[in-house]
């Protein structure tokens, strides 16, 4: 029941704070705030109740809920939640609840459509990441979509009808191919066992054979990689994140490109362990490209988005590669990489808003000097660049450790290469302060510095950044939790 | 004729008859809102006979019509069609100077014809039908006298229309003279009796596929379709659009089922053949278009060929999916036009892709309803036009028509070009003050009415499945 | 047999004139012409089965001609008013 | 058997001819007669032999074909209207075996013929390339083709109750009744009709002298003038003999006279009756007749047809 | 029984009349060339302008009329010779066929379908109408109204 609350909470919420606008300008903020912290305290409090029974065993199902929905097509409404799909709750409406309020003085116009684009994204997300029904998931998956369209269409910068554009056909497209290995998945599953099921526990155990095993695990994982993105397919991520608004940046990098690797580690590996087995050095490979790709291209940025786009190209890098090493260190590497990232860079995208806010340029040559002016913004902006270069003690360093030395026993080659990843993230991470902070300022700077509001907003990223760095083992506990859908196969 | 003949046809009789009062009634005294009152009025008489029609038993009135659940559910479907594309009229033919009553007495006549091809099952009736709709049609393409283009389009699908069901006709007379039946069954049991079908009865079928390809608008017999939406009025395309193309495709599916046309391979050929080349030509060429009404038709044209892949998937699964998808391709069609229909003034219609751009700062509501719409056309979730779609490949896995279902994707990624533009197009921020017209009540209610049914069917779309289901089951 | 080639003979012909007329009057005759030849057709067919339905269904083609061209002459003088012309293609103003 | 054909033949060709011949006589002595004047006297007894003058005359007049005018059809148009009132004289039984196609068609081929006279109107007017004579043409074409719709709805009338399109069948029906009582009103409208057919005065609104010179055969002269006029009163033979057969029992009567002779008898009260119409009536604007046609006649004919068929259905349930 | 013959005969003998009585009096007929023969005869007035009129689009009105209602009596054709089989049934059928043609026949007479020749309300109403355009704007002349309902015969 709690699982149909976290989905209903946004998308209600959604409406509600559309039709507040009538009565107030800054209604809907409230609203949509007062939405995801509500939903921030529920799954804070599931984590919480679950957090008591750490050593139990069995079923690693925390919670489910099943409705009929499409009987003629053995299609349910089927939720279920393990530690993976908690923790990704929690992060949305972590992140989500921030992205409402980063938005608050960014967004002046049509405020109500705004928020109800905002909930109503990050509603369907919390979708993906609950239901266990595939058609369902296909269902949210598209619903995603719309809202970020729109986020990014309208109140977008310069070009941003191209950026909302390629994103929409980028996901489409691979939506589409993932709707036609669903359906193979389904068709397959019915003529082996003659039942008509979209059932994520049903189909798990479906003997297909081989070959059409490996063509449906294409047709996920391209999906999936081009949501991540992947190195051939990340070309829609850096326009769409530059020419987002902040919150848009916030929740694409945070939580979209999370879903991706979520439905990676639900699905790809979990329903085709053969083919994701056969397939695992290529995608591995791709991974490590990603990594170093994405750090060149990002060093060559001199836009201050863009170049926090392409780090999340290289950092999503590390998630695939983790992913298909199949061990339980890179696993739980994986899962941190997932929040970790989605912390720093949702800081640092932040960061970018406010610096666009007061500069209204995003160009890094067009900056620099700020550290007299923006001591605080300084001091903030250093603890996510080191955060994004790894520095021990930060989230980061634990999830990539986590990453590269579960990936060491699959595929050391790789994982050398990641590791070069490591030092190229180093080189552009502390460009970005040098540009930005240090160097000679152009012109002298009388700056607002971060104000109430903006601290609020980076003071509990900073708490949680750390806190993943210095104790991440509750987050691995309830990780673990999801553990033997991949343990499984890792054992051979 | 006996009464529960009369009885069973009860929802045509009142719709015809109708249609002679509204003649009498204009000759009594010109009024337009009187006109519109009656023919609503009318509508909702036939639905609600329909609603007292017993469902499951097919009752044949030999040896023209038989009325069993599938009639039954396409004449609802027709109705409902026809009475929201009424409610969408008024306002339009309101604030245009021309004679204005004689549009509904065709509008009947053209339903009369639509409710016949339903329930046919005798080339005889199949022409009936057909015939009574075209001709209403011309007059009502044609409607808007004042208009150049409005002519154009008349004469044009006047003779297009009168060529094709001359080959329909031909066709049907080959067929004929070979089998010396004239009633679907009977043609039916006649290809039973002999293993390979003689060279003119292949011959009739395929001048028949042309007259009937006509009236679907599908390639390579579309070019009909951009220049009448374009000149027609706006109601009058939504309802050819719906009401003329789904009555043929349902009679098509009748025919083919009786004459049990799966097992010819040559007619799935022709007819993949004319799927793809619809799913392509109406794509590419509506990304081509600046002109909203051509987009429309184009599009109109693609997803016929998306309705042909299902058709062609056979088995229930199939037929299944072609009434599914036909159903949303109805709401969505008519919402559409509908929204074109609200937008347009006294002298031009809106139809210029500038006349759309910052729509959803003037018009909030019914830019939603148009982007609804179009999401739905686009096969986008929460619409019906997602399951719609869903059905269909569905439907085609089911029948393992790989190529066919490839292609479909393809041409789904591009439709989203053009539809998403549209929409980006709506999105835009306005050039000046938002300055907002009151829309006529009729019409927003009918299309709220419209958006709630897609996102109905969107997000619960287990009634209707069962219903169609149901619908099948009794056909057998 | 020699009736249905008849017929079809005449319904070729009607299609080349439709074909290759650009006059719309004689576009709409030459259609006419094609209507008559599948009546034809079906008489031939209805006195091969010796049943009166083609016959049936000829009347119904006659009465559909008519209504078709009474229908087509109002739209050409229609057309004929605005355009001043009756050449199809000087006719056809919309493209795309 | 054959013999009797040829002999058939041969005498409906001639009779008609002559009659036609005879008529303008017969009609100018007659308006004559009404009008209180001599009329033509002059050659032979009862100056008879005007006839075979007129011939001579037109014979001999110059066949002037009009430079600016559609030659072929100009020289046809004439032509046709003789043939077909010709040709439908073919399914009209004059006695009880004289007819030369026996049809159970006959009807429709009547119909069907009298509409082939429409076409010499229209053509005759328009290949005169002359405004008077297209003026003709066309109030012609739209006073026949209206006409000729009355015309069909009252005849069937008669079809109705002798259940066939055999005029000899139908003459043999009516042995125990003349159709006149029951179809009394079909008669009229079938008078009327036949009158507009023939455009005969009071009808004559296609060649109208007072205001349309000669109309659609202003241009004509000569022996084509004549074949025209010639067809109109073989016109008038045709209506007048149609009459008689489908509502005056054709040739039947009192046993003492044949069957022939009967029906010639008959034809000439109707073809008299033309005269007299000529005689007596002016002639209505053309708006007036067809207003008078389509607000009155069509009505008639439609009412005439339900009450009889009604009528019959009652009588027929009442018999068993 | 009714041998085809004799009616070919009488017809073939029907067309050589004809033809012979053209013929003859081409043969027969004198020749002139005068100054004024080759002109039109318009009761002596001499011809000016194409003979080509404009008619007004009554006249097509009434070949819709007889086209329809003419295709309508081959229905009532055919129900009269099946008369005696179709009984009642068939005359509630044609009954209800008439019917309707009634009601279509009460709708061309009320929007003026079957007023012939000019309507001389309406004519004044437009001649008035006419009048008061031309007082508001006297450079431009506006065509009668009646002229836009015709059409060049050919």
């Amino acid at each position: 029941m709690i699982l149909l609350a976290f989905i209903l909470l946004p998308i209600l919420g959604a409406f509600v704070a559309w039709l507040s606008s009538a009565v107030h300008r800054s209604a809907p903020r409230w609203v949509a705030l007062l939405v995801m912290l509500a939903g921030l305290v529920l799954s804070a409090g599931l984590w919480w109740q679950v957090q008591d029974d750490v050593y139990f065993v069995g079923d690693h199902w925390l919670r489910t809920f099943e409705l009929p929905w499409m009987p003629r097509f053995g299609i349910s409404f089927s939720l279920a939640l393990d530690g993976l799909s908690l923790l990704m709750v929690v992060l949305t409406f972590f992140l989500g609840a921030l992205s409402v309020m980063v938005s608050w003085n960014e967004i002046k116009e049509r405020v109500g459509f705004f928020h109800f684009n905002i909930l109503f994204v990050l509603g369907g997300i919390v979708g993906v990441f609950l239901t266990m029904d595939l058609f369902l998931f296909y269902f949210f998956w598209e619903v995603m979509l719309i809202p970020m369209y729109f986020l990014i269409g309208i109140w977008g910068h310069a070009n941003r009808t191209y950026a909302a554009f390629k994103f929409f056909l980028f996901t489409q497209a691979g939506g589409l191919l993932m709707l036609l290995s669903i359906l193979g998945l389904y068709f397959i599953h019915h003529s082996l066992t003659g039942t008509f099921t979209f059932s994520y526990f049903e189909l798990l155990h479906t003997q297909m054979p081989l070959e059409a095993n490996r063509w449906l695990m294409l047709g996920f994982l391209i999906a999936f990689i081009v949501k991540l993105p992947a190195f051939p397919f990340h070309t829609w991520l850096p326009d769409a994140h530059t020419e987002a608004p902040t919150a848009g940046s916030v929740i694409l990098a945070g939580l979209l490109l999370k879903t991706g690797a979520y439905g990676i580690l639900r699905f790809v590996i979990p329903l085709f362990p053969e083919a994701s087995h056969y397939f695992a050095p290529a995608i591995m490979l791709l991974g490590a490209i990603g990594i170093l790709y994405g750090g060149k291209l990002a060093y060559a940025q001199t836009d201050f988005k863009r170049l926090v786009a392409y780090t999340s190209v290289s950092h999503m890098g590390f998630v695939l590669v983790g992913a298909f090493a199949f061990n339980a260190l890179a696993y739980q590497g994986v899962v941190m990489q997932m929040i970790t990232h989605g912390i720093s860079t949702g800081a640092l995208f932040m960061i970018a808003g406010s610096l666009y806010e007061r500069l209204h340029t995003r160009e890094l040559d067009r900056m620099g000097g700020l550290w007299p002016a923006l001591p605080k913004m300084g001091v903030v902006t250093m603890i996510f660049v080191m955060a994004s270069l790894g520095l021990p003690g930060l989230g980061n360093f634990i999830a990539e450790f986590l990453i590269l030395a579960g990936s060491w026993q699959a595929a050391p080659w790789i994982t050398v290469a990641a590791t070069i990843g490591l030092v190229v993230a180093t080189i552009y991470s502390l460009r970005i302060m040098q540009k930005v902070f240090f160097g000679s300022s152009q012109r002298e700077y009388t700056l607002p510095d971060l104000s109430l509001r903006e601290m609020l907003m980076m003071v509990p990223l900073i708490i949680a950044i750390i806190w993943l760095g210095v104790y991440p083992q509750p987050v691995i506990n309830v990780a673990s939790r999801a553990m033997p859908s991949v343990a499984i196969h890792s054992s051979k | 004729m006996s009464a529960s003949d009369l009885l069973s046809l009860l929802p045509l009789l009142i719709i015809s008859g109708s249609a002679v009062i509204a003649i009498l009634l204009v000759a009594i005294r010109r009024n337009h809102r009187v006109m519109h009152a009656f023919t609503v009025f009318a509508f909702i008489c036939a639905l609600v006979a329909l609603y007292f029609q017993p469902y499951a038993v097919p009752y044949v009135i030999a040896p023209l019509f038989v009325v069993d659940a599938f009639a039954l559910f396409n004449t609802g479907l027709i109705l409902l069609a026809g009475l929201s594309v009424l409610f969408l009229s008024y306002s339009y033919f309101e604030q245009r100077e021309e004679r204005k009553e004689e549009y509904y007495i065709l509008l009947l006549l053209a339903t009369v014809g639509g409710m016949v091809l339903v329930i046919s099952q005798h080339f005889i009736s199949l022409f009936l039908g057909l015939e009574t709709m075209s001709i209403s049609l011309y007059g009502l393409i044609a409607y808007l006298r004042a208009r150049e283009r409005s002519d154009e389009a008349g004469i044009k699908y006047l003779l297009l229309a009168a060529l094709s069901s001359a080959f329909l006709l031909f066709g049907m007379a080959l067929v004929y003279a070979e089998s010396g039946r004239m009633d679907f069954t009977g043609i039916g049991i006649y290809l039973k009796t002999l293993h390979a079908a003689p060279v003119a009865v292949v011959a009739g079928f395929g001048l028949m596929v042309i007259g009937v390809g006509f009236k679907l608008g599908i390639v390579p017999f579309h070019m009909w379709a951009p220049d009448i939406y374009e000149g027609a009025p706006l109601p009058v395309a939504a309802y050819i659009a719906t009401v003329s193309k789904g009555s043929m495709l349902v009679l098509l599916m009748r025919f083919y089922r009786d004459i049990n046309g799966y097992e010819y391979t040559i007619l799935w050929w022709v007819f993949a053949i004319i799927a793809m080349a619809s799913m392509f030509a109406g794509n590419w060429l509506a990304l081509l278009q600046q002109n909203v009404k051509r987009l429309l038709a184009y599009s109109s044209i693609a997803h016929m060929g998306y309705i042909l892949i299902a058709f062609l998937a056979g088995q229930e699964a199939g037929q299944e999916a072609v009434i599914f998808y036909l159903v949303a391709y109805v709401i969505t069609s008519i919402g559409a036009f509908g929204v074109l229909a609200l937008m347009s003034d006294e002298k031009n219609d809106a139809e210029n892709l500038e006349d759309f751009s910052g729509l959803f700062w003037r018009q909030p509501w019914l830019a939603a309803i148009f982007t609804g719409m179009l999401l739905s056309l686009a096969g986008i979730p929460l619409t019906a036009g997602f399951i719609g779609k869903f059905y269909v490949v569905a439907a085609g896995v089911d029948a393992e028509l790989w190529l066919l279902l490839v292609l479909l994707v393809i041409n789904s990624v591009i439709g989203l070009f053009y539809y998403i533009r549209l929409v980006a197009i709506m999105f835009q921020p306005l050039p000046g003050p938002a300055v907002r017209r009151r829309m006529p009540f009729f019409g927003i209610f009918a299309l709220s009415a419209l958006m709630i049914l897609l996102l109905w069917l969107g997000v619960y779309p287990s009634a209707l499945i069962t219903v169609i289901r149901d619908m099948m089951l009794t056909m057998g | 047999m020699e009736g249905l080639v008849l017929a079809g003979i005449l319904f070729t012909l009607g299609l080349i004139s439709m074909l290759i007329r650009r006059n719309i009057i004689f576009m709409l005759v030459s259609v006419e012409i094609m209507l008559n030849a599948a009546g034809l057709a079906f008489i031939v067919a209805a006195a091969r089965w010796g049943q009166p339905e083609g016959q049936v269904m000829f009347m119904f083609i006659l009465a559909m001609a008519a209504a078709e061209v009474s229908v087509g002459l109002a739209l050409i003088l229609q057309i004929y008013h605005q355009l001043k012309t009756l050449d199809s293609d000087e006719a056809s103003k919309m493209r795309g | 058997m054959e013999a009797h054909f040829w002999w058939v033949i041969g005498g409906v060709l001639f009779v008609l001819l002559n009659t036609a011949a005879g008529l303008i006589w017969l009609e100018r002595r007659m308006l004559a007669l009404w009008q209180d004047r001599y009329g033509p006297n002059r050659a032979g007894p009862l100056g008879l032999f005007i006839v075979l003058a007129d011939t001579i005359k037109l014979f001999f007049k110059e066949d002037w074909i009009p430079p600016f005018s559609d030659k072929v059809v100009f020289v046809f148009a004439p032509a046709v209207v003789v043939a077909s009132v010709l040709m439908s004289f073919a399914v009209i039984p004059f006695g009880p075996n004289i007819l030369v196609a026996d049809w159970n068609i006959g009807l429709l081929f009547f119909l069907a013929m009298s509409s082939l006279g429409v076409y010499s109107i229209v053509l005759g007017g328009w290949a005169s390339n002359n405004k008077y004579a297209l003026l003709g043409a066309m109030r012609g074409a739209s006073q026949m083709i209206s006409y000729e719709v009355f015309m069909g709805l009252a005849l069937m009338g008669v079809v109705l109750l002798s259940g066939s399109f055999n005029l000899r069948e139908i003459v043999e029906a009516q042995r125990g009744m003349w159709y006149i009582i029951p179809q009394f009103l079909g008669f009229v409208i079938f008078l009327i009709a036949g009158v507009a057919e023939t455009h005969r005065l009071p009808f004559d609104i296609p060649e109208a002298e007072s205001e349309l010179v000669a109309g659609f055969h202003a241009e004509y002269s000569g022996m084509k003038f004549g074949m025209f006029f010639i067809g109109e009163y073989l016109g008038v033979t045709l209506v007048s003999s149609m009459i008689v057969t489908l509502y005056f029992g054709g040739w039947l009567g009192p046993a003492f006279l044949p069957g022939v002779i009967w029906f010639v008898i008959k034809t000439f009260v109707f073809i008299s009756l033309f005269i007299l119409l000529r005689a007596s009536m002016p002639r209505p604007r053309y708006d007036q007749l067809m207003e008078y046609g389509w607000k009155v006649l069509f009505p008639l004919s439609l009412l005439n047809l339900l009450v009889t068929a009604a009528v019959k259905l009652i009588l027929t349930d009442n018999l068993k | 029984m009714n041998p085809t013959w004799p009616f070919l005969v009488f017809g073939g003998i029907v067309l050589v009349l004809v033809l012979a009585i053209l013929g003859l009096s081409y043969i027969l007929g004198q020749r002139h060339k005068d100054r004024s023969t080759g002109e039109a005869y318009e009761s002596g007035v001499l011809s000016t302008g194409s003979a080509r009129l404009r008619f007004p689009s009554q006249f097509y009105l009434v070949a819709m009329l007889f086209v329809i209602f003419d295709i309508e009596t081959v229905f009532v054709v055919s129900w009269a010779i099946a008369f005696g089989e179709l009984g009642w049934a068939g005359f509630i059928g044609v009954s209800v066929f008439i019917f309707i043609l009634l009601a279509v026949l009460v709708y061309e007479w009320r929007n003026g379908a079957l007023d012939f020749g000019p309507d001389g309300k309406k004519i004044l109403k437009a001649y008035h109408k006419m009048r008061k355009e031309t007082d508001k704007e006297a450079a431009k002349t506006i065509q009668p109204k009646t002229i836009e309902h015709e059409v060049v015969v050919n």
